[in-house]
């Protein structure tokens, strides 16, 4: 039955040092005692190449792209930040932390950076709140699911710069939907454009708008991968449809819902788009009532021109996301009763 | 349980859903009519008649249509080779035992946690360097792969390919590249069209990066609408039809693919 | 404690065109074991959850006792449930896991503290009660499973495959301790499994369904030794019982692939059409020298120590398929070589016939 | 932007990047007609901010300019910093062209002339003079010009006028007042050799204090300049006045579209005052300077100057063309049919002072009038932002 | 066709301190169908796939034929495997499924289709070949994996528990299926499997492997019989045999829980130190009424139709435990109440002994 042809042709030439090659650290060579395998054919030896370096090849695309795109500039800011650097006059003398002093020096740095605290909490906390609540409404033997699941993504299509212009007009001081809409029942105008807390709302709402149902199907991913049976055990055990809610859905997606936060928190330190075009100056209000960091980088680089600053400034942000992520972690650890065992 | 959920349940929901709707549907209502329903005082609730008029005044006031262009352009060129190159490394990353595999996985997970305004200076110098800033090769080429890419796909095959199934293709005699071919490629369709997907609204809804590159002469659909606003004066008319306009795509591919992309949020979730 | 009753019960799930359990009638007594058994979706499940409110009761009523519970929701029909996959909430350990319904009931702190240790005393697991479920092997979380039942002290015991999980030679052991463990506490338990060994070794009566239909109820031995029709018939019992179509002869022996059996000639008369005979493996006999026998080739034989079995085709002119295999207890220490041909006899009190058009038990 | 730049069936492409309304579209395909070679191209952009950020980004880049960039006059001084990117075009035959102060705000420290003048913003006052009828103040222009002849009797015609019609400011917005009288300052923030003056400059106090004084007056409408808000404010009576210069003419028909009684008045207050204008300029990045300059020179020649004019309301700042009759001849309809090139050219006439604009003028007035916003938007009191304009120049440098 | 040897293979995981198969030698003969059977983790698997080239052999060799094959890639070693998932490729038919292998190799498409529409005959698949995998059956799947390692007409086939992805029912009549098939074909295979009846009813010999190392390799009859220590003992045979330890009184008997048992004195003698004995349950006998025996206290009895096992604890004064049973097979008919005692009495040539400290067998 064997119709295969003879492995090793009589014409190989036997190759008494092994052919192991760069293999050797991974499959070590036969030991002594044993017999030297006989050598092994190009093709053989070919294909044991291919094992080895196809990983290399396959992954190289994106490390190599990354390195110019991603690594290359990561370096390159803090390279950026200990010189005086003009945006159009380019590299100046090296002035070491002068910078990140001249930053820490800028109450307008300090207050950006209390805006995108600020900002970020109003629209991590109620986001992540709203998109449980909704979650745990899809999580039910609903008719016409998919529609509702899509319905609750459609403001995941409208573009940051579109909900900004749509918001900055709803949020109008004098003349917006909204206020009109609190008129009628009798709430004075909010000036969305001057008091810093509205403003921060406005904007706020705006990230949360875009972001609650994407969070929420995440979420209710997470929700339905609760094994079912669960649910009925603790039906059987007494429990009710809050409780089972509080005592069986939410320790059981934490890791989800710590997932949400940690990448709503990243994003909500990086909130750009909705400040910048939250009015047609672009500055954050006439006294940076809702400039944030970013926008406060932009501002140094490109209308001031002073990338040094700015760059130092995108270092400072970096060490803040990260603060932030593992504060969020050992936060939400401990809420979520996790510390235990 | 089966019981059905009552009214509550589809009540909340609706109320969400509109929300969801109404601030979409609000500038389709200022959008279609002239500029003075900004100012009433009982805004109409019904759309008007005016939209097409203020779509041809978008096209007179800024390139949209050159916008639509680059952002056509850029979003599927972007989203094909994110496609391609984090297949291809996820597929590596999920299913090939190489040296340093795991380190370099961390390395790739960490990077997501990097603020794209970190690089954006030395970005802007290396494109300008190049010559490539106000041309879309800016925009196109720091999003030619993405770390979320490599990760997606690599969530998604880990248990997409049973090792089984690359074992018996190596057995059966697949070359490396063969499997990928045979194996890792038709499993990862799903996973690629929803990342080709996520991709595209990703490079489509961009501003910050397009904002510092892209002039206001050659503009992306983006940084087209924030022109219509940043004039001496904000005709909302103008400027809500042009939000529509732009989100207009979107929607389309929306309705066309929502139901994939619902999957791929969820999915990336579980596996997340 | 109390009994169960089924009254005329049914499912019908929306969408469905039959119902998953069709009016399903069963008394359960106070304190029994009853096992329902059948192949994969006939229902087991749903009939179970039916009683314990996971499902709701779309026609006929179910009570506990004298109670008429269709309507009631779960939490209020003192049931317990120990559930394929155990339904260990993750988060919790051992001990709060067994305390949970107490907690729910408003059970204080002292009374359940004290309940959970005398359960996990019974059940051995004492040393755990501070762990989290994944750090116990499965039998252990099995268990805990149990445990969480008993603590209950509920009136009824609901089980869905609470074996399944575990690998084969600890399911083994496990099945005797729950029985014992059923016995001592005296509460009535219904359990449901598809592997009819499981059935017949734990049921102190077995219900056997299929396509959401009651086929018989009955002691595990009556089962075996009288199967109600040819489903029973070749469900019960390991290999499964032989069963072969066959026509009556003018003198009214049963003949099979053209040899002849002799039968009670008095059941076959009942016969409408054809019939259908049924020989459990260990009911055939080697035919001695020379003795006329139902001759069959030997494919393979099967040792396993103790015993062994024969499978072979009938050595007919009939074409030989893999799949239709007769299969027969021999003595292990028998040597037949593969390919030989053996003959086999039986006596007529051994066959069980069945009316070949409705499955029905013809036999007494 | 660059990539289609160069020739095509031989023709030269240059490009003219503009913001706002220069009113060249007539004008440049009249170019094309007089030079069948050219094909002249025109980038138009909203604001002279946007304009700004994307001519700096380009500079940047060293690539991408147009290459003809339109410059607003705040943003000139720090543009003649940067000389180097731009091609000087001085030429005899534009010697003398412009009014002197206009010529000398496009010539660098070298003596370069980089920008070409366009037009200035010579300014007169815009009224409602309907709702001056309302409160009862005359209305007809001549009539109104005394009431606006120095900032006294314009605020003291604002403290009658509130009185009878509270719900209505008296003037647009406290940044466009404040900016008006900053414009009548010689030197109001730098010294001539650039060094920062402005927080110590007692005429700059005094323009913070009568501006905040008059909003606690309730003269202002306390909305920002430019904010969605000052737009609607033009459809809901907001307002009753405006410094106005030219170019802000075709704005207030803009944004006051179908409301009637708007009229500009022949007087401004403390004399005269310029507000804007441009110049074009040729970066050095211009593949083709000579043809570029060329144009340049052609645009900004009088004739084609006042057909901007009379497209776009942008008043010239050539010599010649300041005394054209097209140009005195001109009317506003939507003014009641105001003479309003006579009556701008009047106000450029007017104007004595220049203030001198040092490389962080631009910088400095906007922290200035965000100081005078901050106080009318409640966000601080008048010293409160005042020590905070006086931290923000300090961060400028 | 070929044999296969593995001399002293040795399978080492980076970062694991023991070898997850050590020192592994068994010759497989030419056409033999050779079990690996063991507990789980036991490394089973990792033998199997050494030899398909999917696990590196960090010691020792591996031999097809003549060919020494431990370094060779696993698509030039000639082997076809079947996978416990059936590995099948989703995206494409039953029939390029097959062909599949055959591609790669270059075969063409002609005979390709000739091997595919043979293989697909002899397995019953014809009719399926233009379906996906996910339109098949359980069963059917498995024969499709089946049928894509007969095509390729390999020297070796390797097997990783094909079968335990089927329900019970199905799996006792593929097994069966597979054997005769083996045996058709002729062909080496090697076939793993943690279940002992699988691997007593497939193998020609079984290899019975625990942590790594070759325990006992032998046919499955003399595995039954003379297990080589306690581990193969109580592994092979189900229900497994009793294993009770003993010491040896003065009189040369063994004494388990007080009670004395006879045993082959000269066997016993040679333990180092105690001994353990082990007694398959159908080699107990009830003793007679007055006859001396065994007491044991009756748990449960399971029917199982044809026969009956009692599992019980002895009725000693050592307090019960529900862990530890004595395990007795009994007559199906015979009526034993729960909790009365009964007297196990054996012979002496059925009782299997045990050193107790090394657990190797003592008896001949
Ligand atoms: N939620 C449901 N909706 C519709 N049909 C269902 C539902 N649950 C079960 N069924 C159907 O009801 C029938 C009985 O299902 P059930 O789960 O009771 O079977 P089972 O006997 O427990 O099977 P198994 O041994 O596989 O657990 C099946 O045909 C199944 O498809
Ligand atoms: N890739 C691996 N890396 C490290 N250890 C491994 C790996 N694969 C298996 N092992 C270890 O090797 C040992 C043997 O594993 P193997 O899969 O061969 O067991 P098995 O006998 O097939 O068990 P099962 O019946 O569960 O399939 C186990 O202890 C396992 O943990
Ligand atoms: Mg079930
Ligand atoms: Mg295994």
């Amino acid at each position: 039955m064997s119709s295969h042809p003879p492995t090793a042709p009589a014409g190989e030439v036997p190759s008494s040092t092994s052919p192991a090659g760069p293999a050797r650290s991974e499959e070590p060579l036969p030991q002594a005692t044993t017999p030297v395998p006989p050598g092994l054919t190009w093709r053989q030896r070919l294909s044991r190449i291919d094992v080895r370096f196809s990983p290399y090849l396959y992954i190289s695309p994106f490390f190599l792209l990354f390195l110019v795109i991603g690594m290359f500039p990561l370096i390159y800011t803090g390279y950026v930040s200990v010189h005086e650097w003009s945006l159009i006059g380019g590299k100046g003398e090296f002035v070491g932390l002068d910078n990140y002093r001249a930053v820490f020096e800028d109450r307008y740095f300090w207050r950006a950076l209390r805006n995108t605290v600020s900002i970020f909490l109003l629209s991590s906390v109620p986001q992540v709140i709203l998109a449980l609540i909704i979650a745990g409404l899809l999580d039910t033997q609903l008719r016409a699911r998919t529609f509702w699941r899509m319905s609750i993504l459609v403001p995941f299509v409208v573009a940051p710069a579109a909900v900004t212009l749509i918001f900055g007009n709803l949020f109008g001081d004098r003349y917006g939907l909204i206020n009109s809409a609190i008129g009628v029942i009798g709430i004075d105008p909010v000036a969305w454009h001057v008091d810093t807390l509205a403003s921060h709302i406005a904007i706020a709402s705006m990230v949360n708008w875009r972001w609650t149902g994407y969070n929420a199907l995440i979420l209710l991913a997470a929700m339905q991968a609760v094994p079912r049976d669960l649910y009925e055990s603790a039906a059987l055990d007494g429990a009710g449809k809050v409780r089972q809610f509080r005592s069986i859905t939410i320790p059981m997606i934490r890791p989800t819902v710590i997932f949400v936060i940690i990448t709503s928190t990243i994003g909500g330190l990086q909130i750009f788009t909705e400040a910048r075009l939250f009015d047609n100056v672009g500055l954050g209000g006439s006294d940076r009532q809702w400039q944030t960091v970013t926008l406060y980088l932009w501002e140094l680089g490109w209308r001031l021109r002073n990338l040094g600053m700015a760059s130092a400034v995108a270092w400072l942000l970096f060490l803040f996301i990260v603060m932030f992520a593992l504060v969020n972690l050992l936060l939400s650890r401990r809420i979520g009763g996790g510390g235990k065992s | 349980m089966n019981r059905r959920p009552g009214f509550l349940v589809y009540g909340l929901l609706t109320a969400f859903v509109l929300g969801s709707a109404a601030p979409l549907y609000w500038s389709l209502i200022v959008g279609s009519h002239d500029k003075s329903v900004v100012t009433q005082r009982v805004p109409p609730f019904i759309p008007g008649g005016e939209f097409f008029s203020n779509a041809q005044r978008v096209f007179d006031t800024v390139e949209f249509w050159k916008a639509l262009g680059n952002s056509l352009l850029v979003s599927t060129v972007c989203a094909t080779s994110v496609v391609f190159f984090c297949t291809l490394a996820g597929y590596a990353f999920a299913k090939l035992r190489f040296r340093g595999s795991n380190a370099l996985m961390v390395f790739v997970v960490a990077t997501l946690a990097i603020p794209t305004q970190l690089g954006v200076i030395p970005l802007f110098i290396q494109m300008a360097k190049l010559g490539w800033t106000g041309t879309v090769w800016a925009i196109i080429v720091p999003t030619l792969v993405t770390a979320f890419g490599v990760f997606f796909m690599r969530q998604y095959l880990v248990d997409a390919i049973p090792d089984e199934l690359i074992e018996a293709a190596r057995v059966d005699g697949c070359t490396m590249f063969g499997i990928f071919r045979n194996v890792a490629i038709p499993a990862a369709r799903p996973a690629a069209a929803i990342l080709w997907l996520f991709t595209f609204m990703t490079v489509w809804t961009d501003f910050f990066w397009p904002m510092i590159v892209m002039p206001s002469t050659n503009p992306t659909v983006q940084i087209a609408l924030q022109q219509l606003q940043s004039g001496y004066y904000v005709d909302y008319a103008l400027v809500l039809c042009a939000a529509v306009l732009s989100t207009i795509p979107l929607l389309i591919l929306f309705v066309l693919t929502g139901r994939q992309l619902v999957a791929g949020i969820m999915q990336g979730a579980v596996k997340g | 404690m109390a009994s169960v009753s089924y009254v005329h019960a049914e499912r019908l799930f929306p969408g469905a065109a039959t119902p998953a359990v069709d009016d399903f009638s069963l008394d359960i007594d106070d304190g029994e074991l009853m096992v329902l058994v059948g192949p994969s979706g006939c229902g087991k499940s749903t009939s179970l959850r039916m009683l314990a409110g996971l499902e709701e009761v779309t026609a006929g009523t179910i009570k506990i006792g004298e109670r008429d519970v269709s309507r009631i929701p779960p939490k209020d029909r003192d049931i317990a449930m120990v559930f394929q996959n155990y339904a260990l909430y993750p988060h919790m350990n051992v001990g709060d896991n067994m305390a949970f319904a107490l907690k729910m009931a408003g059970v204080d702190k002292a009374e359940r503290k004290r309940r959970v240790r005398e359960a996990a005393k019974l059940l051995d697991l004492e040393d755990y009660l501070e762990r989290k479920p994944k750090a116990l092997s499965g039998g252990q979380r099995q268990r805990v499973a149990m445990g969480r039942a008993i603590v209950r002290q509920p009136q009824v015991f609901c089980m869905d495959e609470p074996l399944s999980n575990l690998d084969a030679k600890l399911r083994v052991s496990t099945r005797t301790q729950i029985s014992a463990l059923q016995q001592r506490l005296g509460i009535t338990t219904v359990y449901v499994t598809h592997d009819q060994v499981e059935a017949m070794t734990m049921g102190d009566r077995v219900a056997v369904m299929k396509d959401g239909i009651l086929q018989q109820v009955d002691t595990p031995l009556a089962l075996y030794d009288k199967p109600a029709n040819v489903f029973v018939a070749g469900f019960i019992g390991s290999p499964a019982m032989n069963l072969l179509d066959a026509t009556i002869s003018a003198d009214g022996s049963a003949v099979v692939d053209g040899f002849s059996l002799p039968i009670d000639r008095a059941v076959a008369a009942q016969a409408t059409d054809g019939i259908t005979l049924g020989v459990r493996p260990e009911s055939w006999h080697l035919a001695g020298e020379g003795e006329d026998g139902y001759p069959i080739k030997v494919a393979v034989v099967e040792e396993l120590g103790a015993d062994a079995f024969l499978y072979g085709t009938p050595a007919t002119d009939v074409p030989a398929d893999l799949l239709r295999q007769i299969v027969v207890r021999v003595d292990a220490r028998l040597n037949l070589t593969k390919g030989s041909v053996v003959r086999l006899t039986t006596s007529p009190d051994k066959v069980h016939i069945f009316d070949k058009a409705t499955g029905a038990r013809l036999s007494a | 932007g660059g990539d289609d730049e160069g020739s095509e069936d031989g023709k030269i492409t240059l490009t003219v990047a503009t913001f706002n309304e220069f009113g060249y579209e007539d004008l440049l395909e009249e170019y094309m007609d007089l030079n069948p070679d050219i094909k002249v191209v025109q980038k138009k952009l909203g604001t002279w901010e946007e304009h700004r950020d994307n001519l700096y980004t380009k500079l940047a880049a060293g690539s991408g300019l147009s290459d003809i960039e339109a410059i607003e006059g705040d943003g000139m001084p720090a543009i003649l910093e940067e000389a180097d990117a731009f091609t000087d075009l001085s030429d005899s035959e534009v010697d003398g062209r412009w009014l002197d102060w206009k010529q000398a705000a496009g010539t660098s420290a070298d003596g370069k002339l980089i920008g070409y003048g366009t037009d200035i913003g010579p300014e007169g006052i815009c009224y409602r003079a309907d709702l001056f009828e309302k409160a009862g103040l005359p209305t007809d222009r001549a009539e109104v010009a005394p009431l606006f002849a120095d900032w006294d009797t314009y605020f003291a015609t604002g403290q009658e006028f509130i009185k009878k019609l509270p719900d209505t400011a008296w003037y647009d917005s406290s940044k466009g007042t404040s900016q008006a009288m900053i414009n009548q300052l010689e030197f109001p923030f730098e010294t001539a050799d650039n060094e920062v003056v402005a927080t110590t400059n007692p005429e700059v106090k005094e323009v913070f204090d009568t501006v905040t004084s008059m909003q606690a007056a309730g003269l202002a409408t306390n909305l920002d300049q430019w904010s969605n808000d000052w737009v609607a404010a033009f459809q809901n009576d907001g307002f009753a006045t405006m410094a106005c210069p030219g170019w802000m003419l075709g704005i207030i028909e803009g944004n006051a579209a179908g409301v009637t009684g708007w009229d500009i008045a022949d007087a401004f207050p403390g004399g005269g005052g310029n507000w804007g204008g441009s110049f074009l300029t040729v970066p050095a990045q211009s593949e083709h300077p000579d043809e570029a300059k060329a144009l340049a020179n052609w645009l900004t020649a009088p004739e084609q100057q006042i057909k901007a004019f009379e497209a776009k309301n942008t008043f010239p700042s050539q010599v010649e063309a300041l005394s054209d009759p097209a140009l005195l001849e001109a009317t506003n309809a939507f003014f009641n049919d105001a003479p309003t090139g006579e009556i701008l050219s009047n106000r450029a006439q007017a104007v004595t002072v220049q203030p001198y604009k040092g490389p962080k003028y631009a910088d400095i007035i906007a922290a200035f009038q965000a100081a005078i916003l901050r106080v009318d938007e409640g966000q601080e009191t008048p010293d409160e932002a005042w020590d905070s304009f006086t931290a923000d120049v300090e961060r400028i440098g």
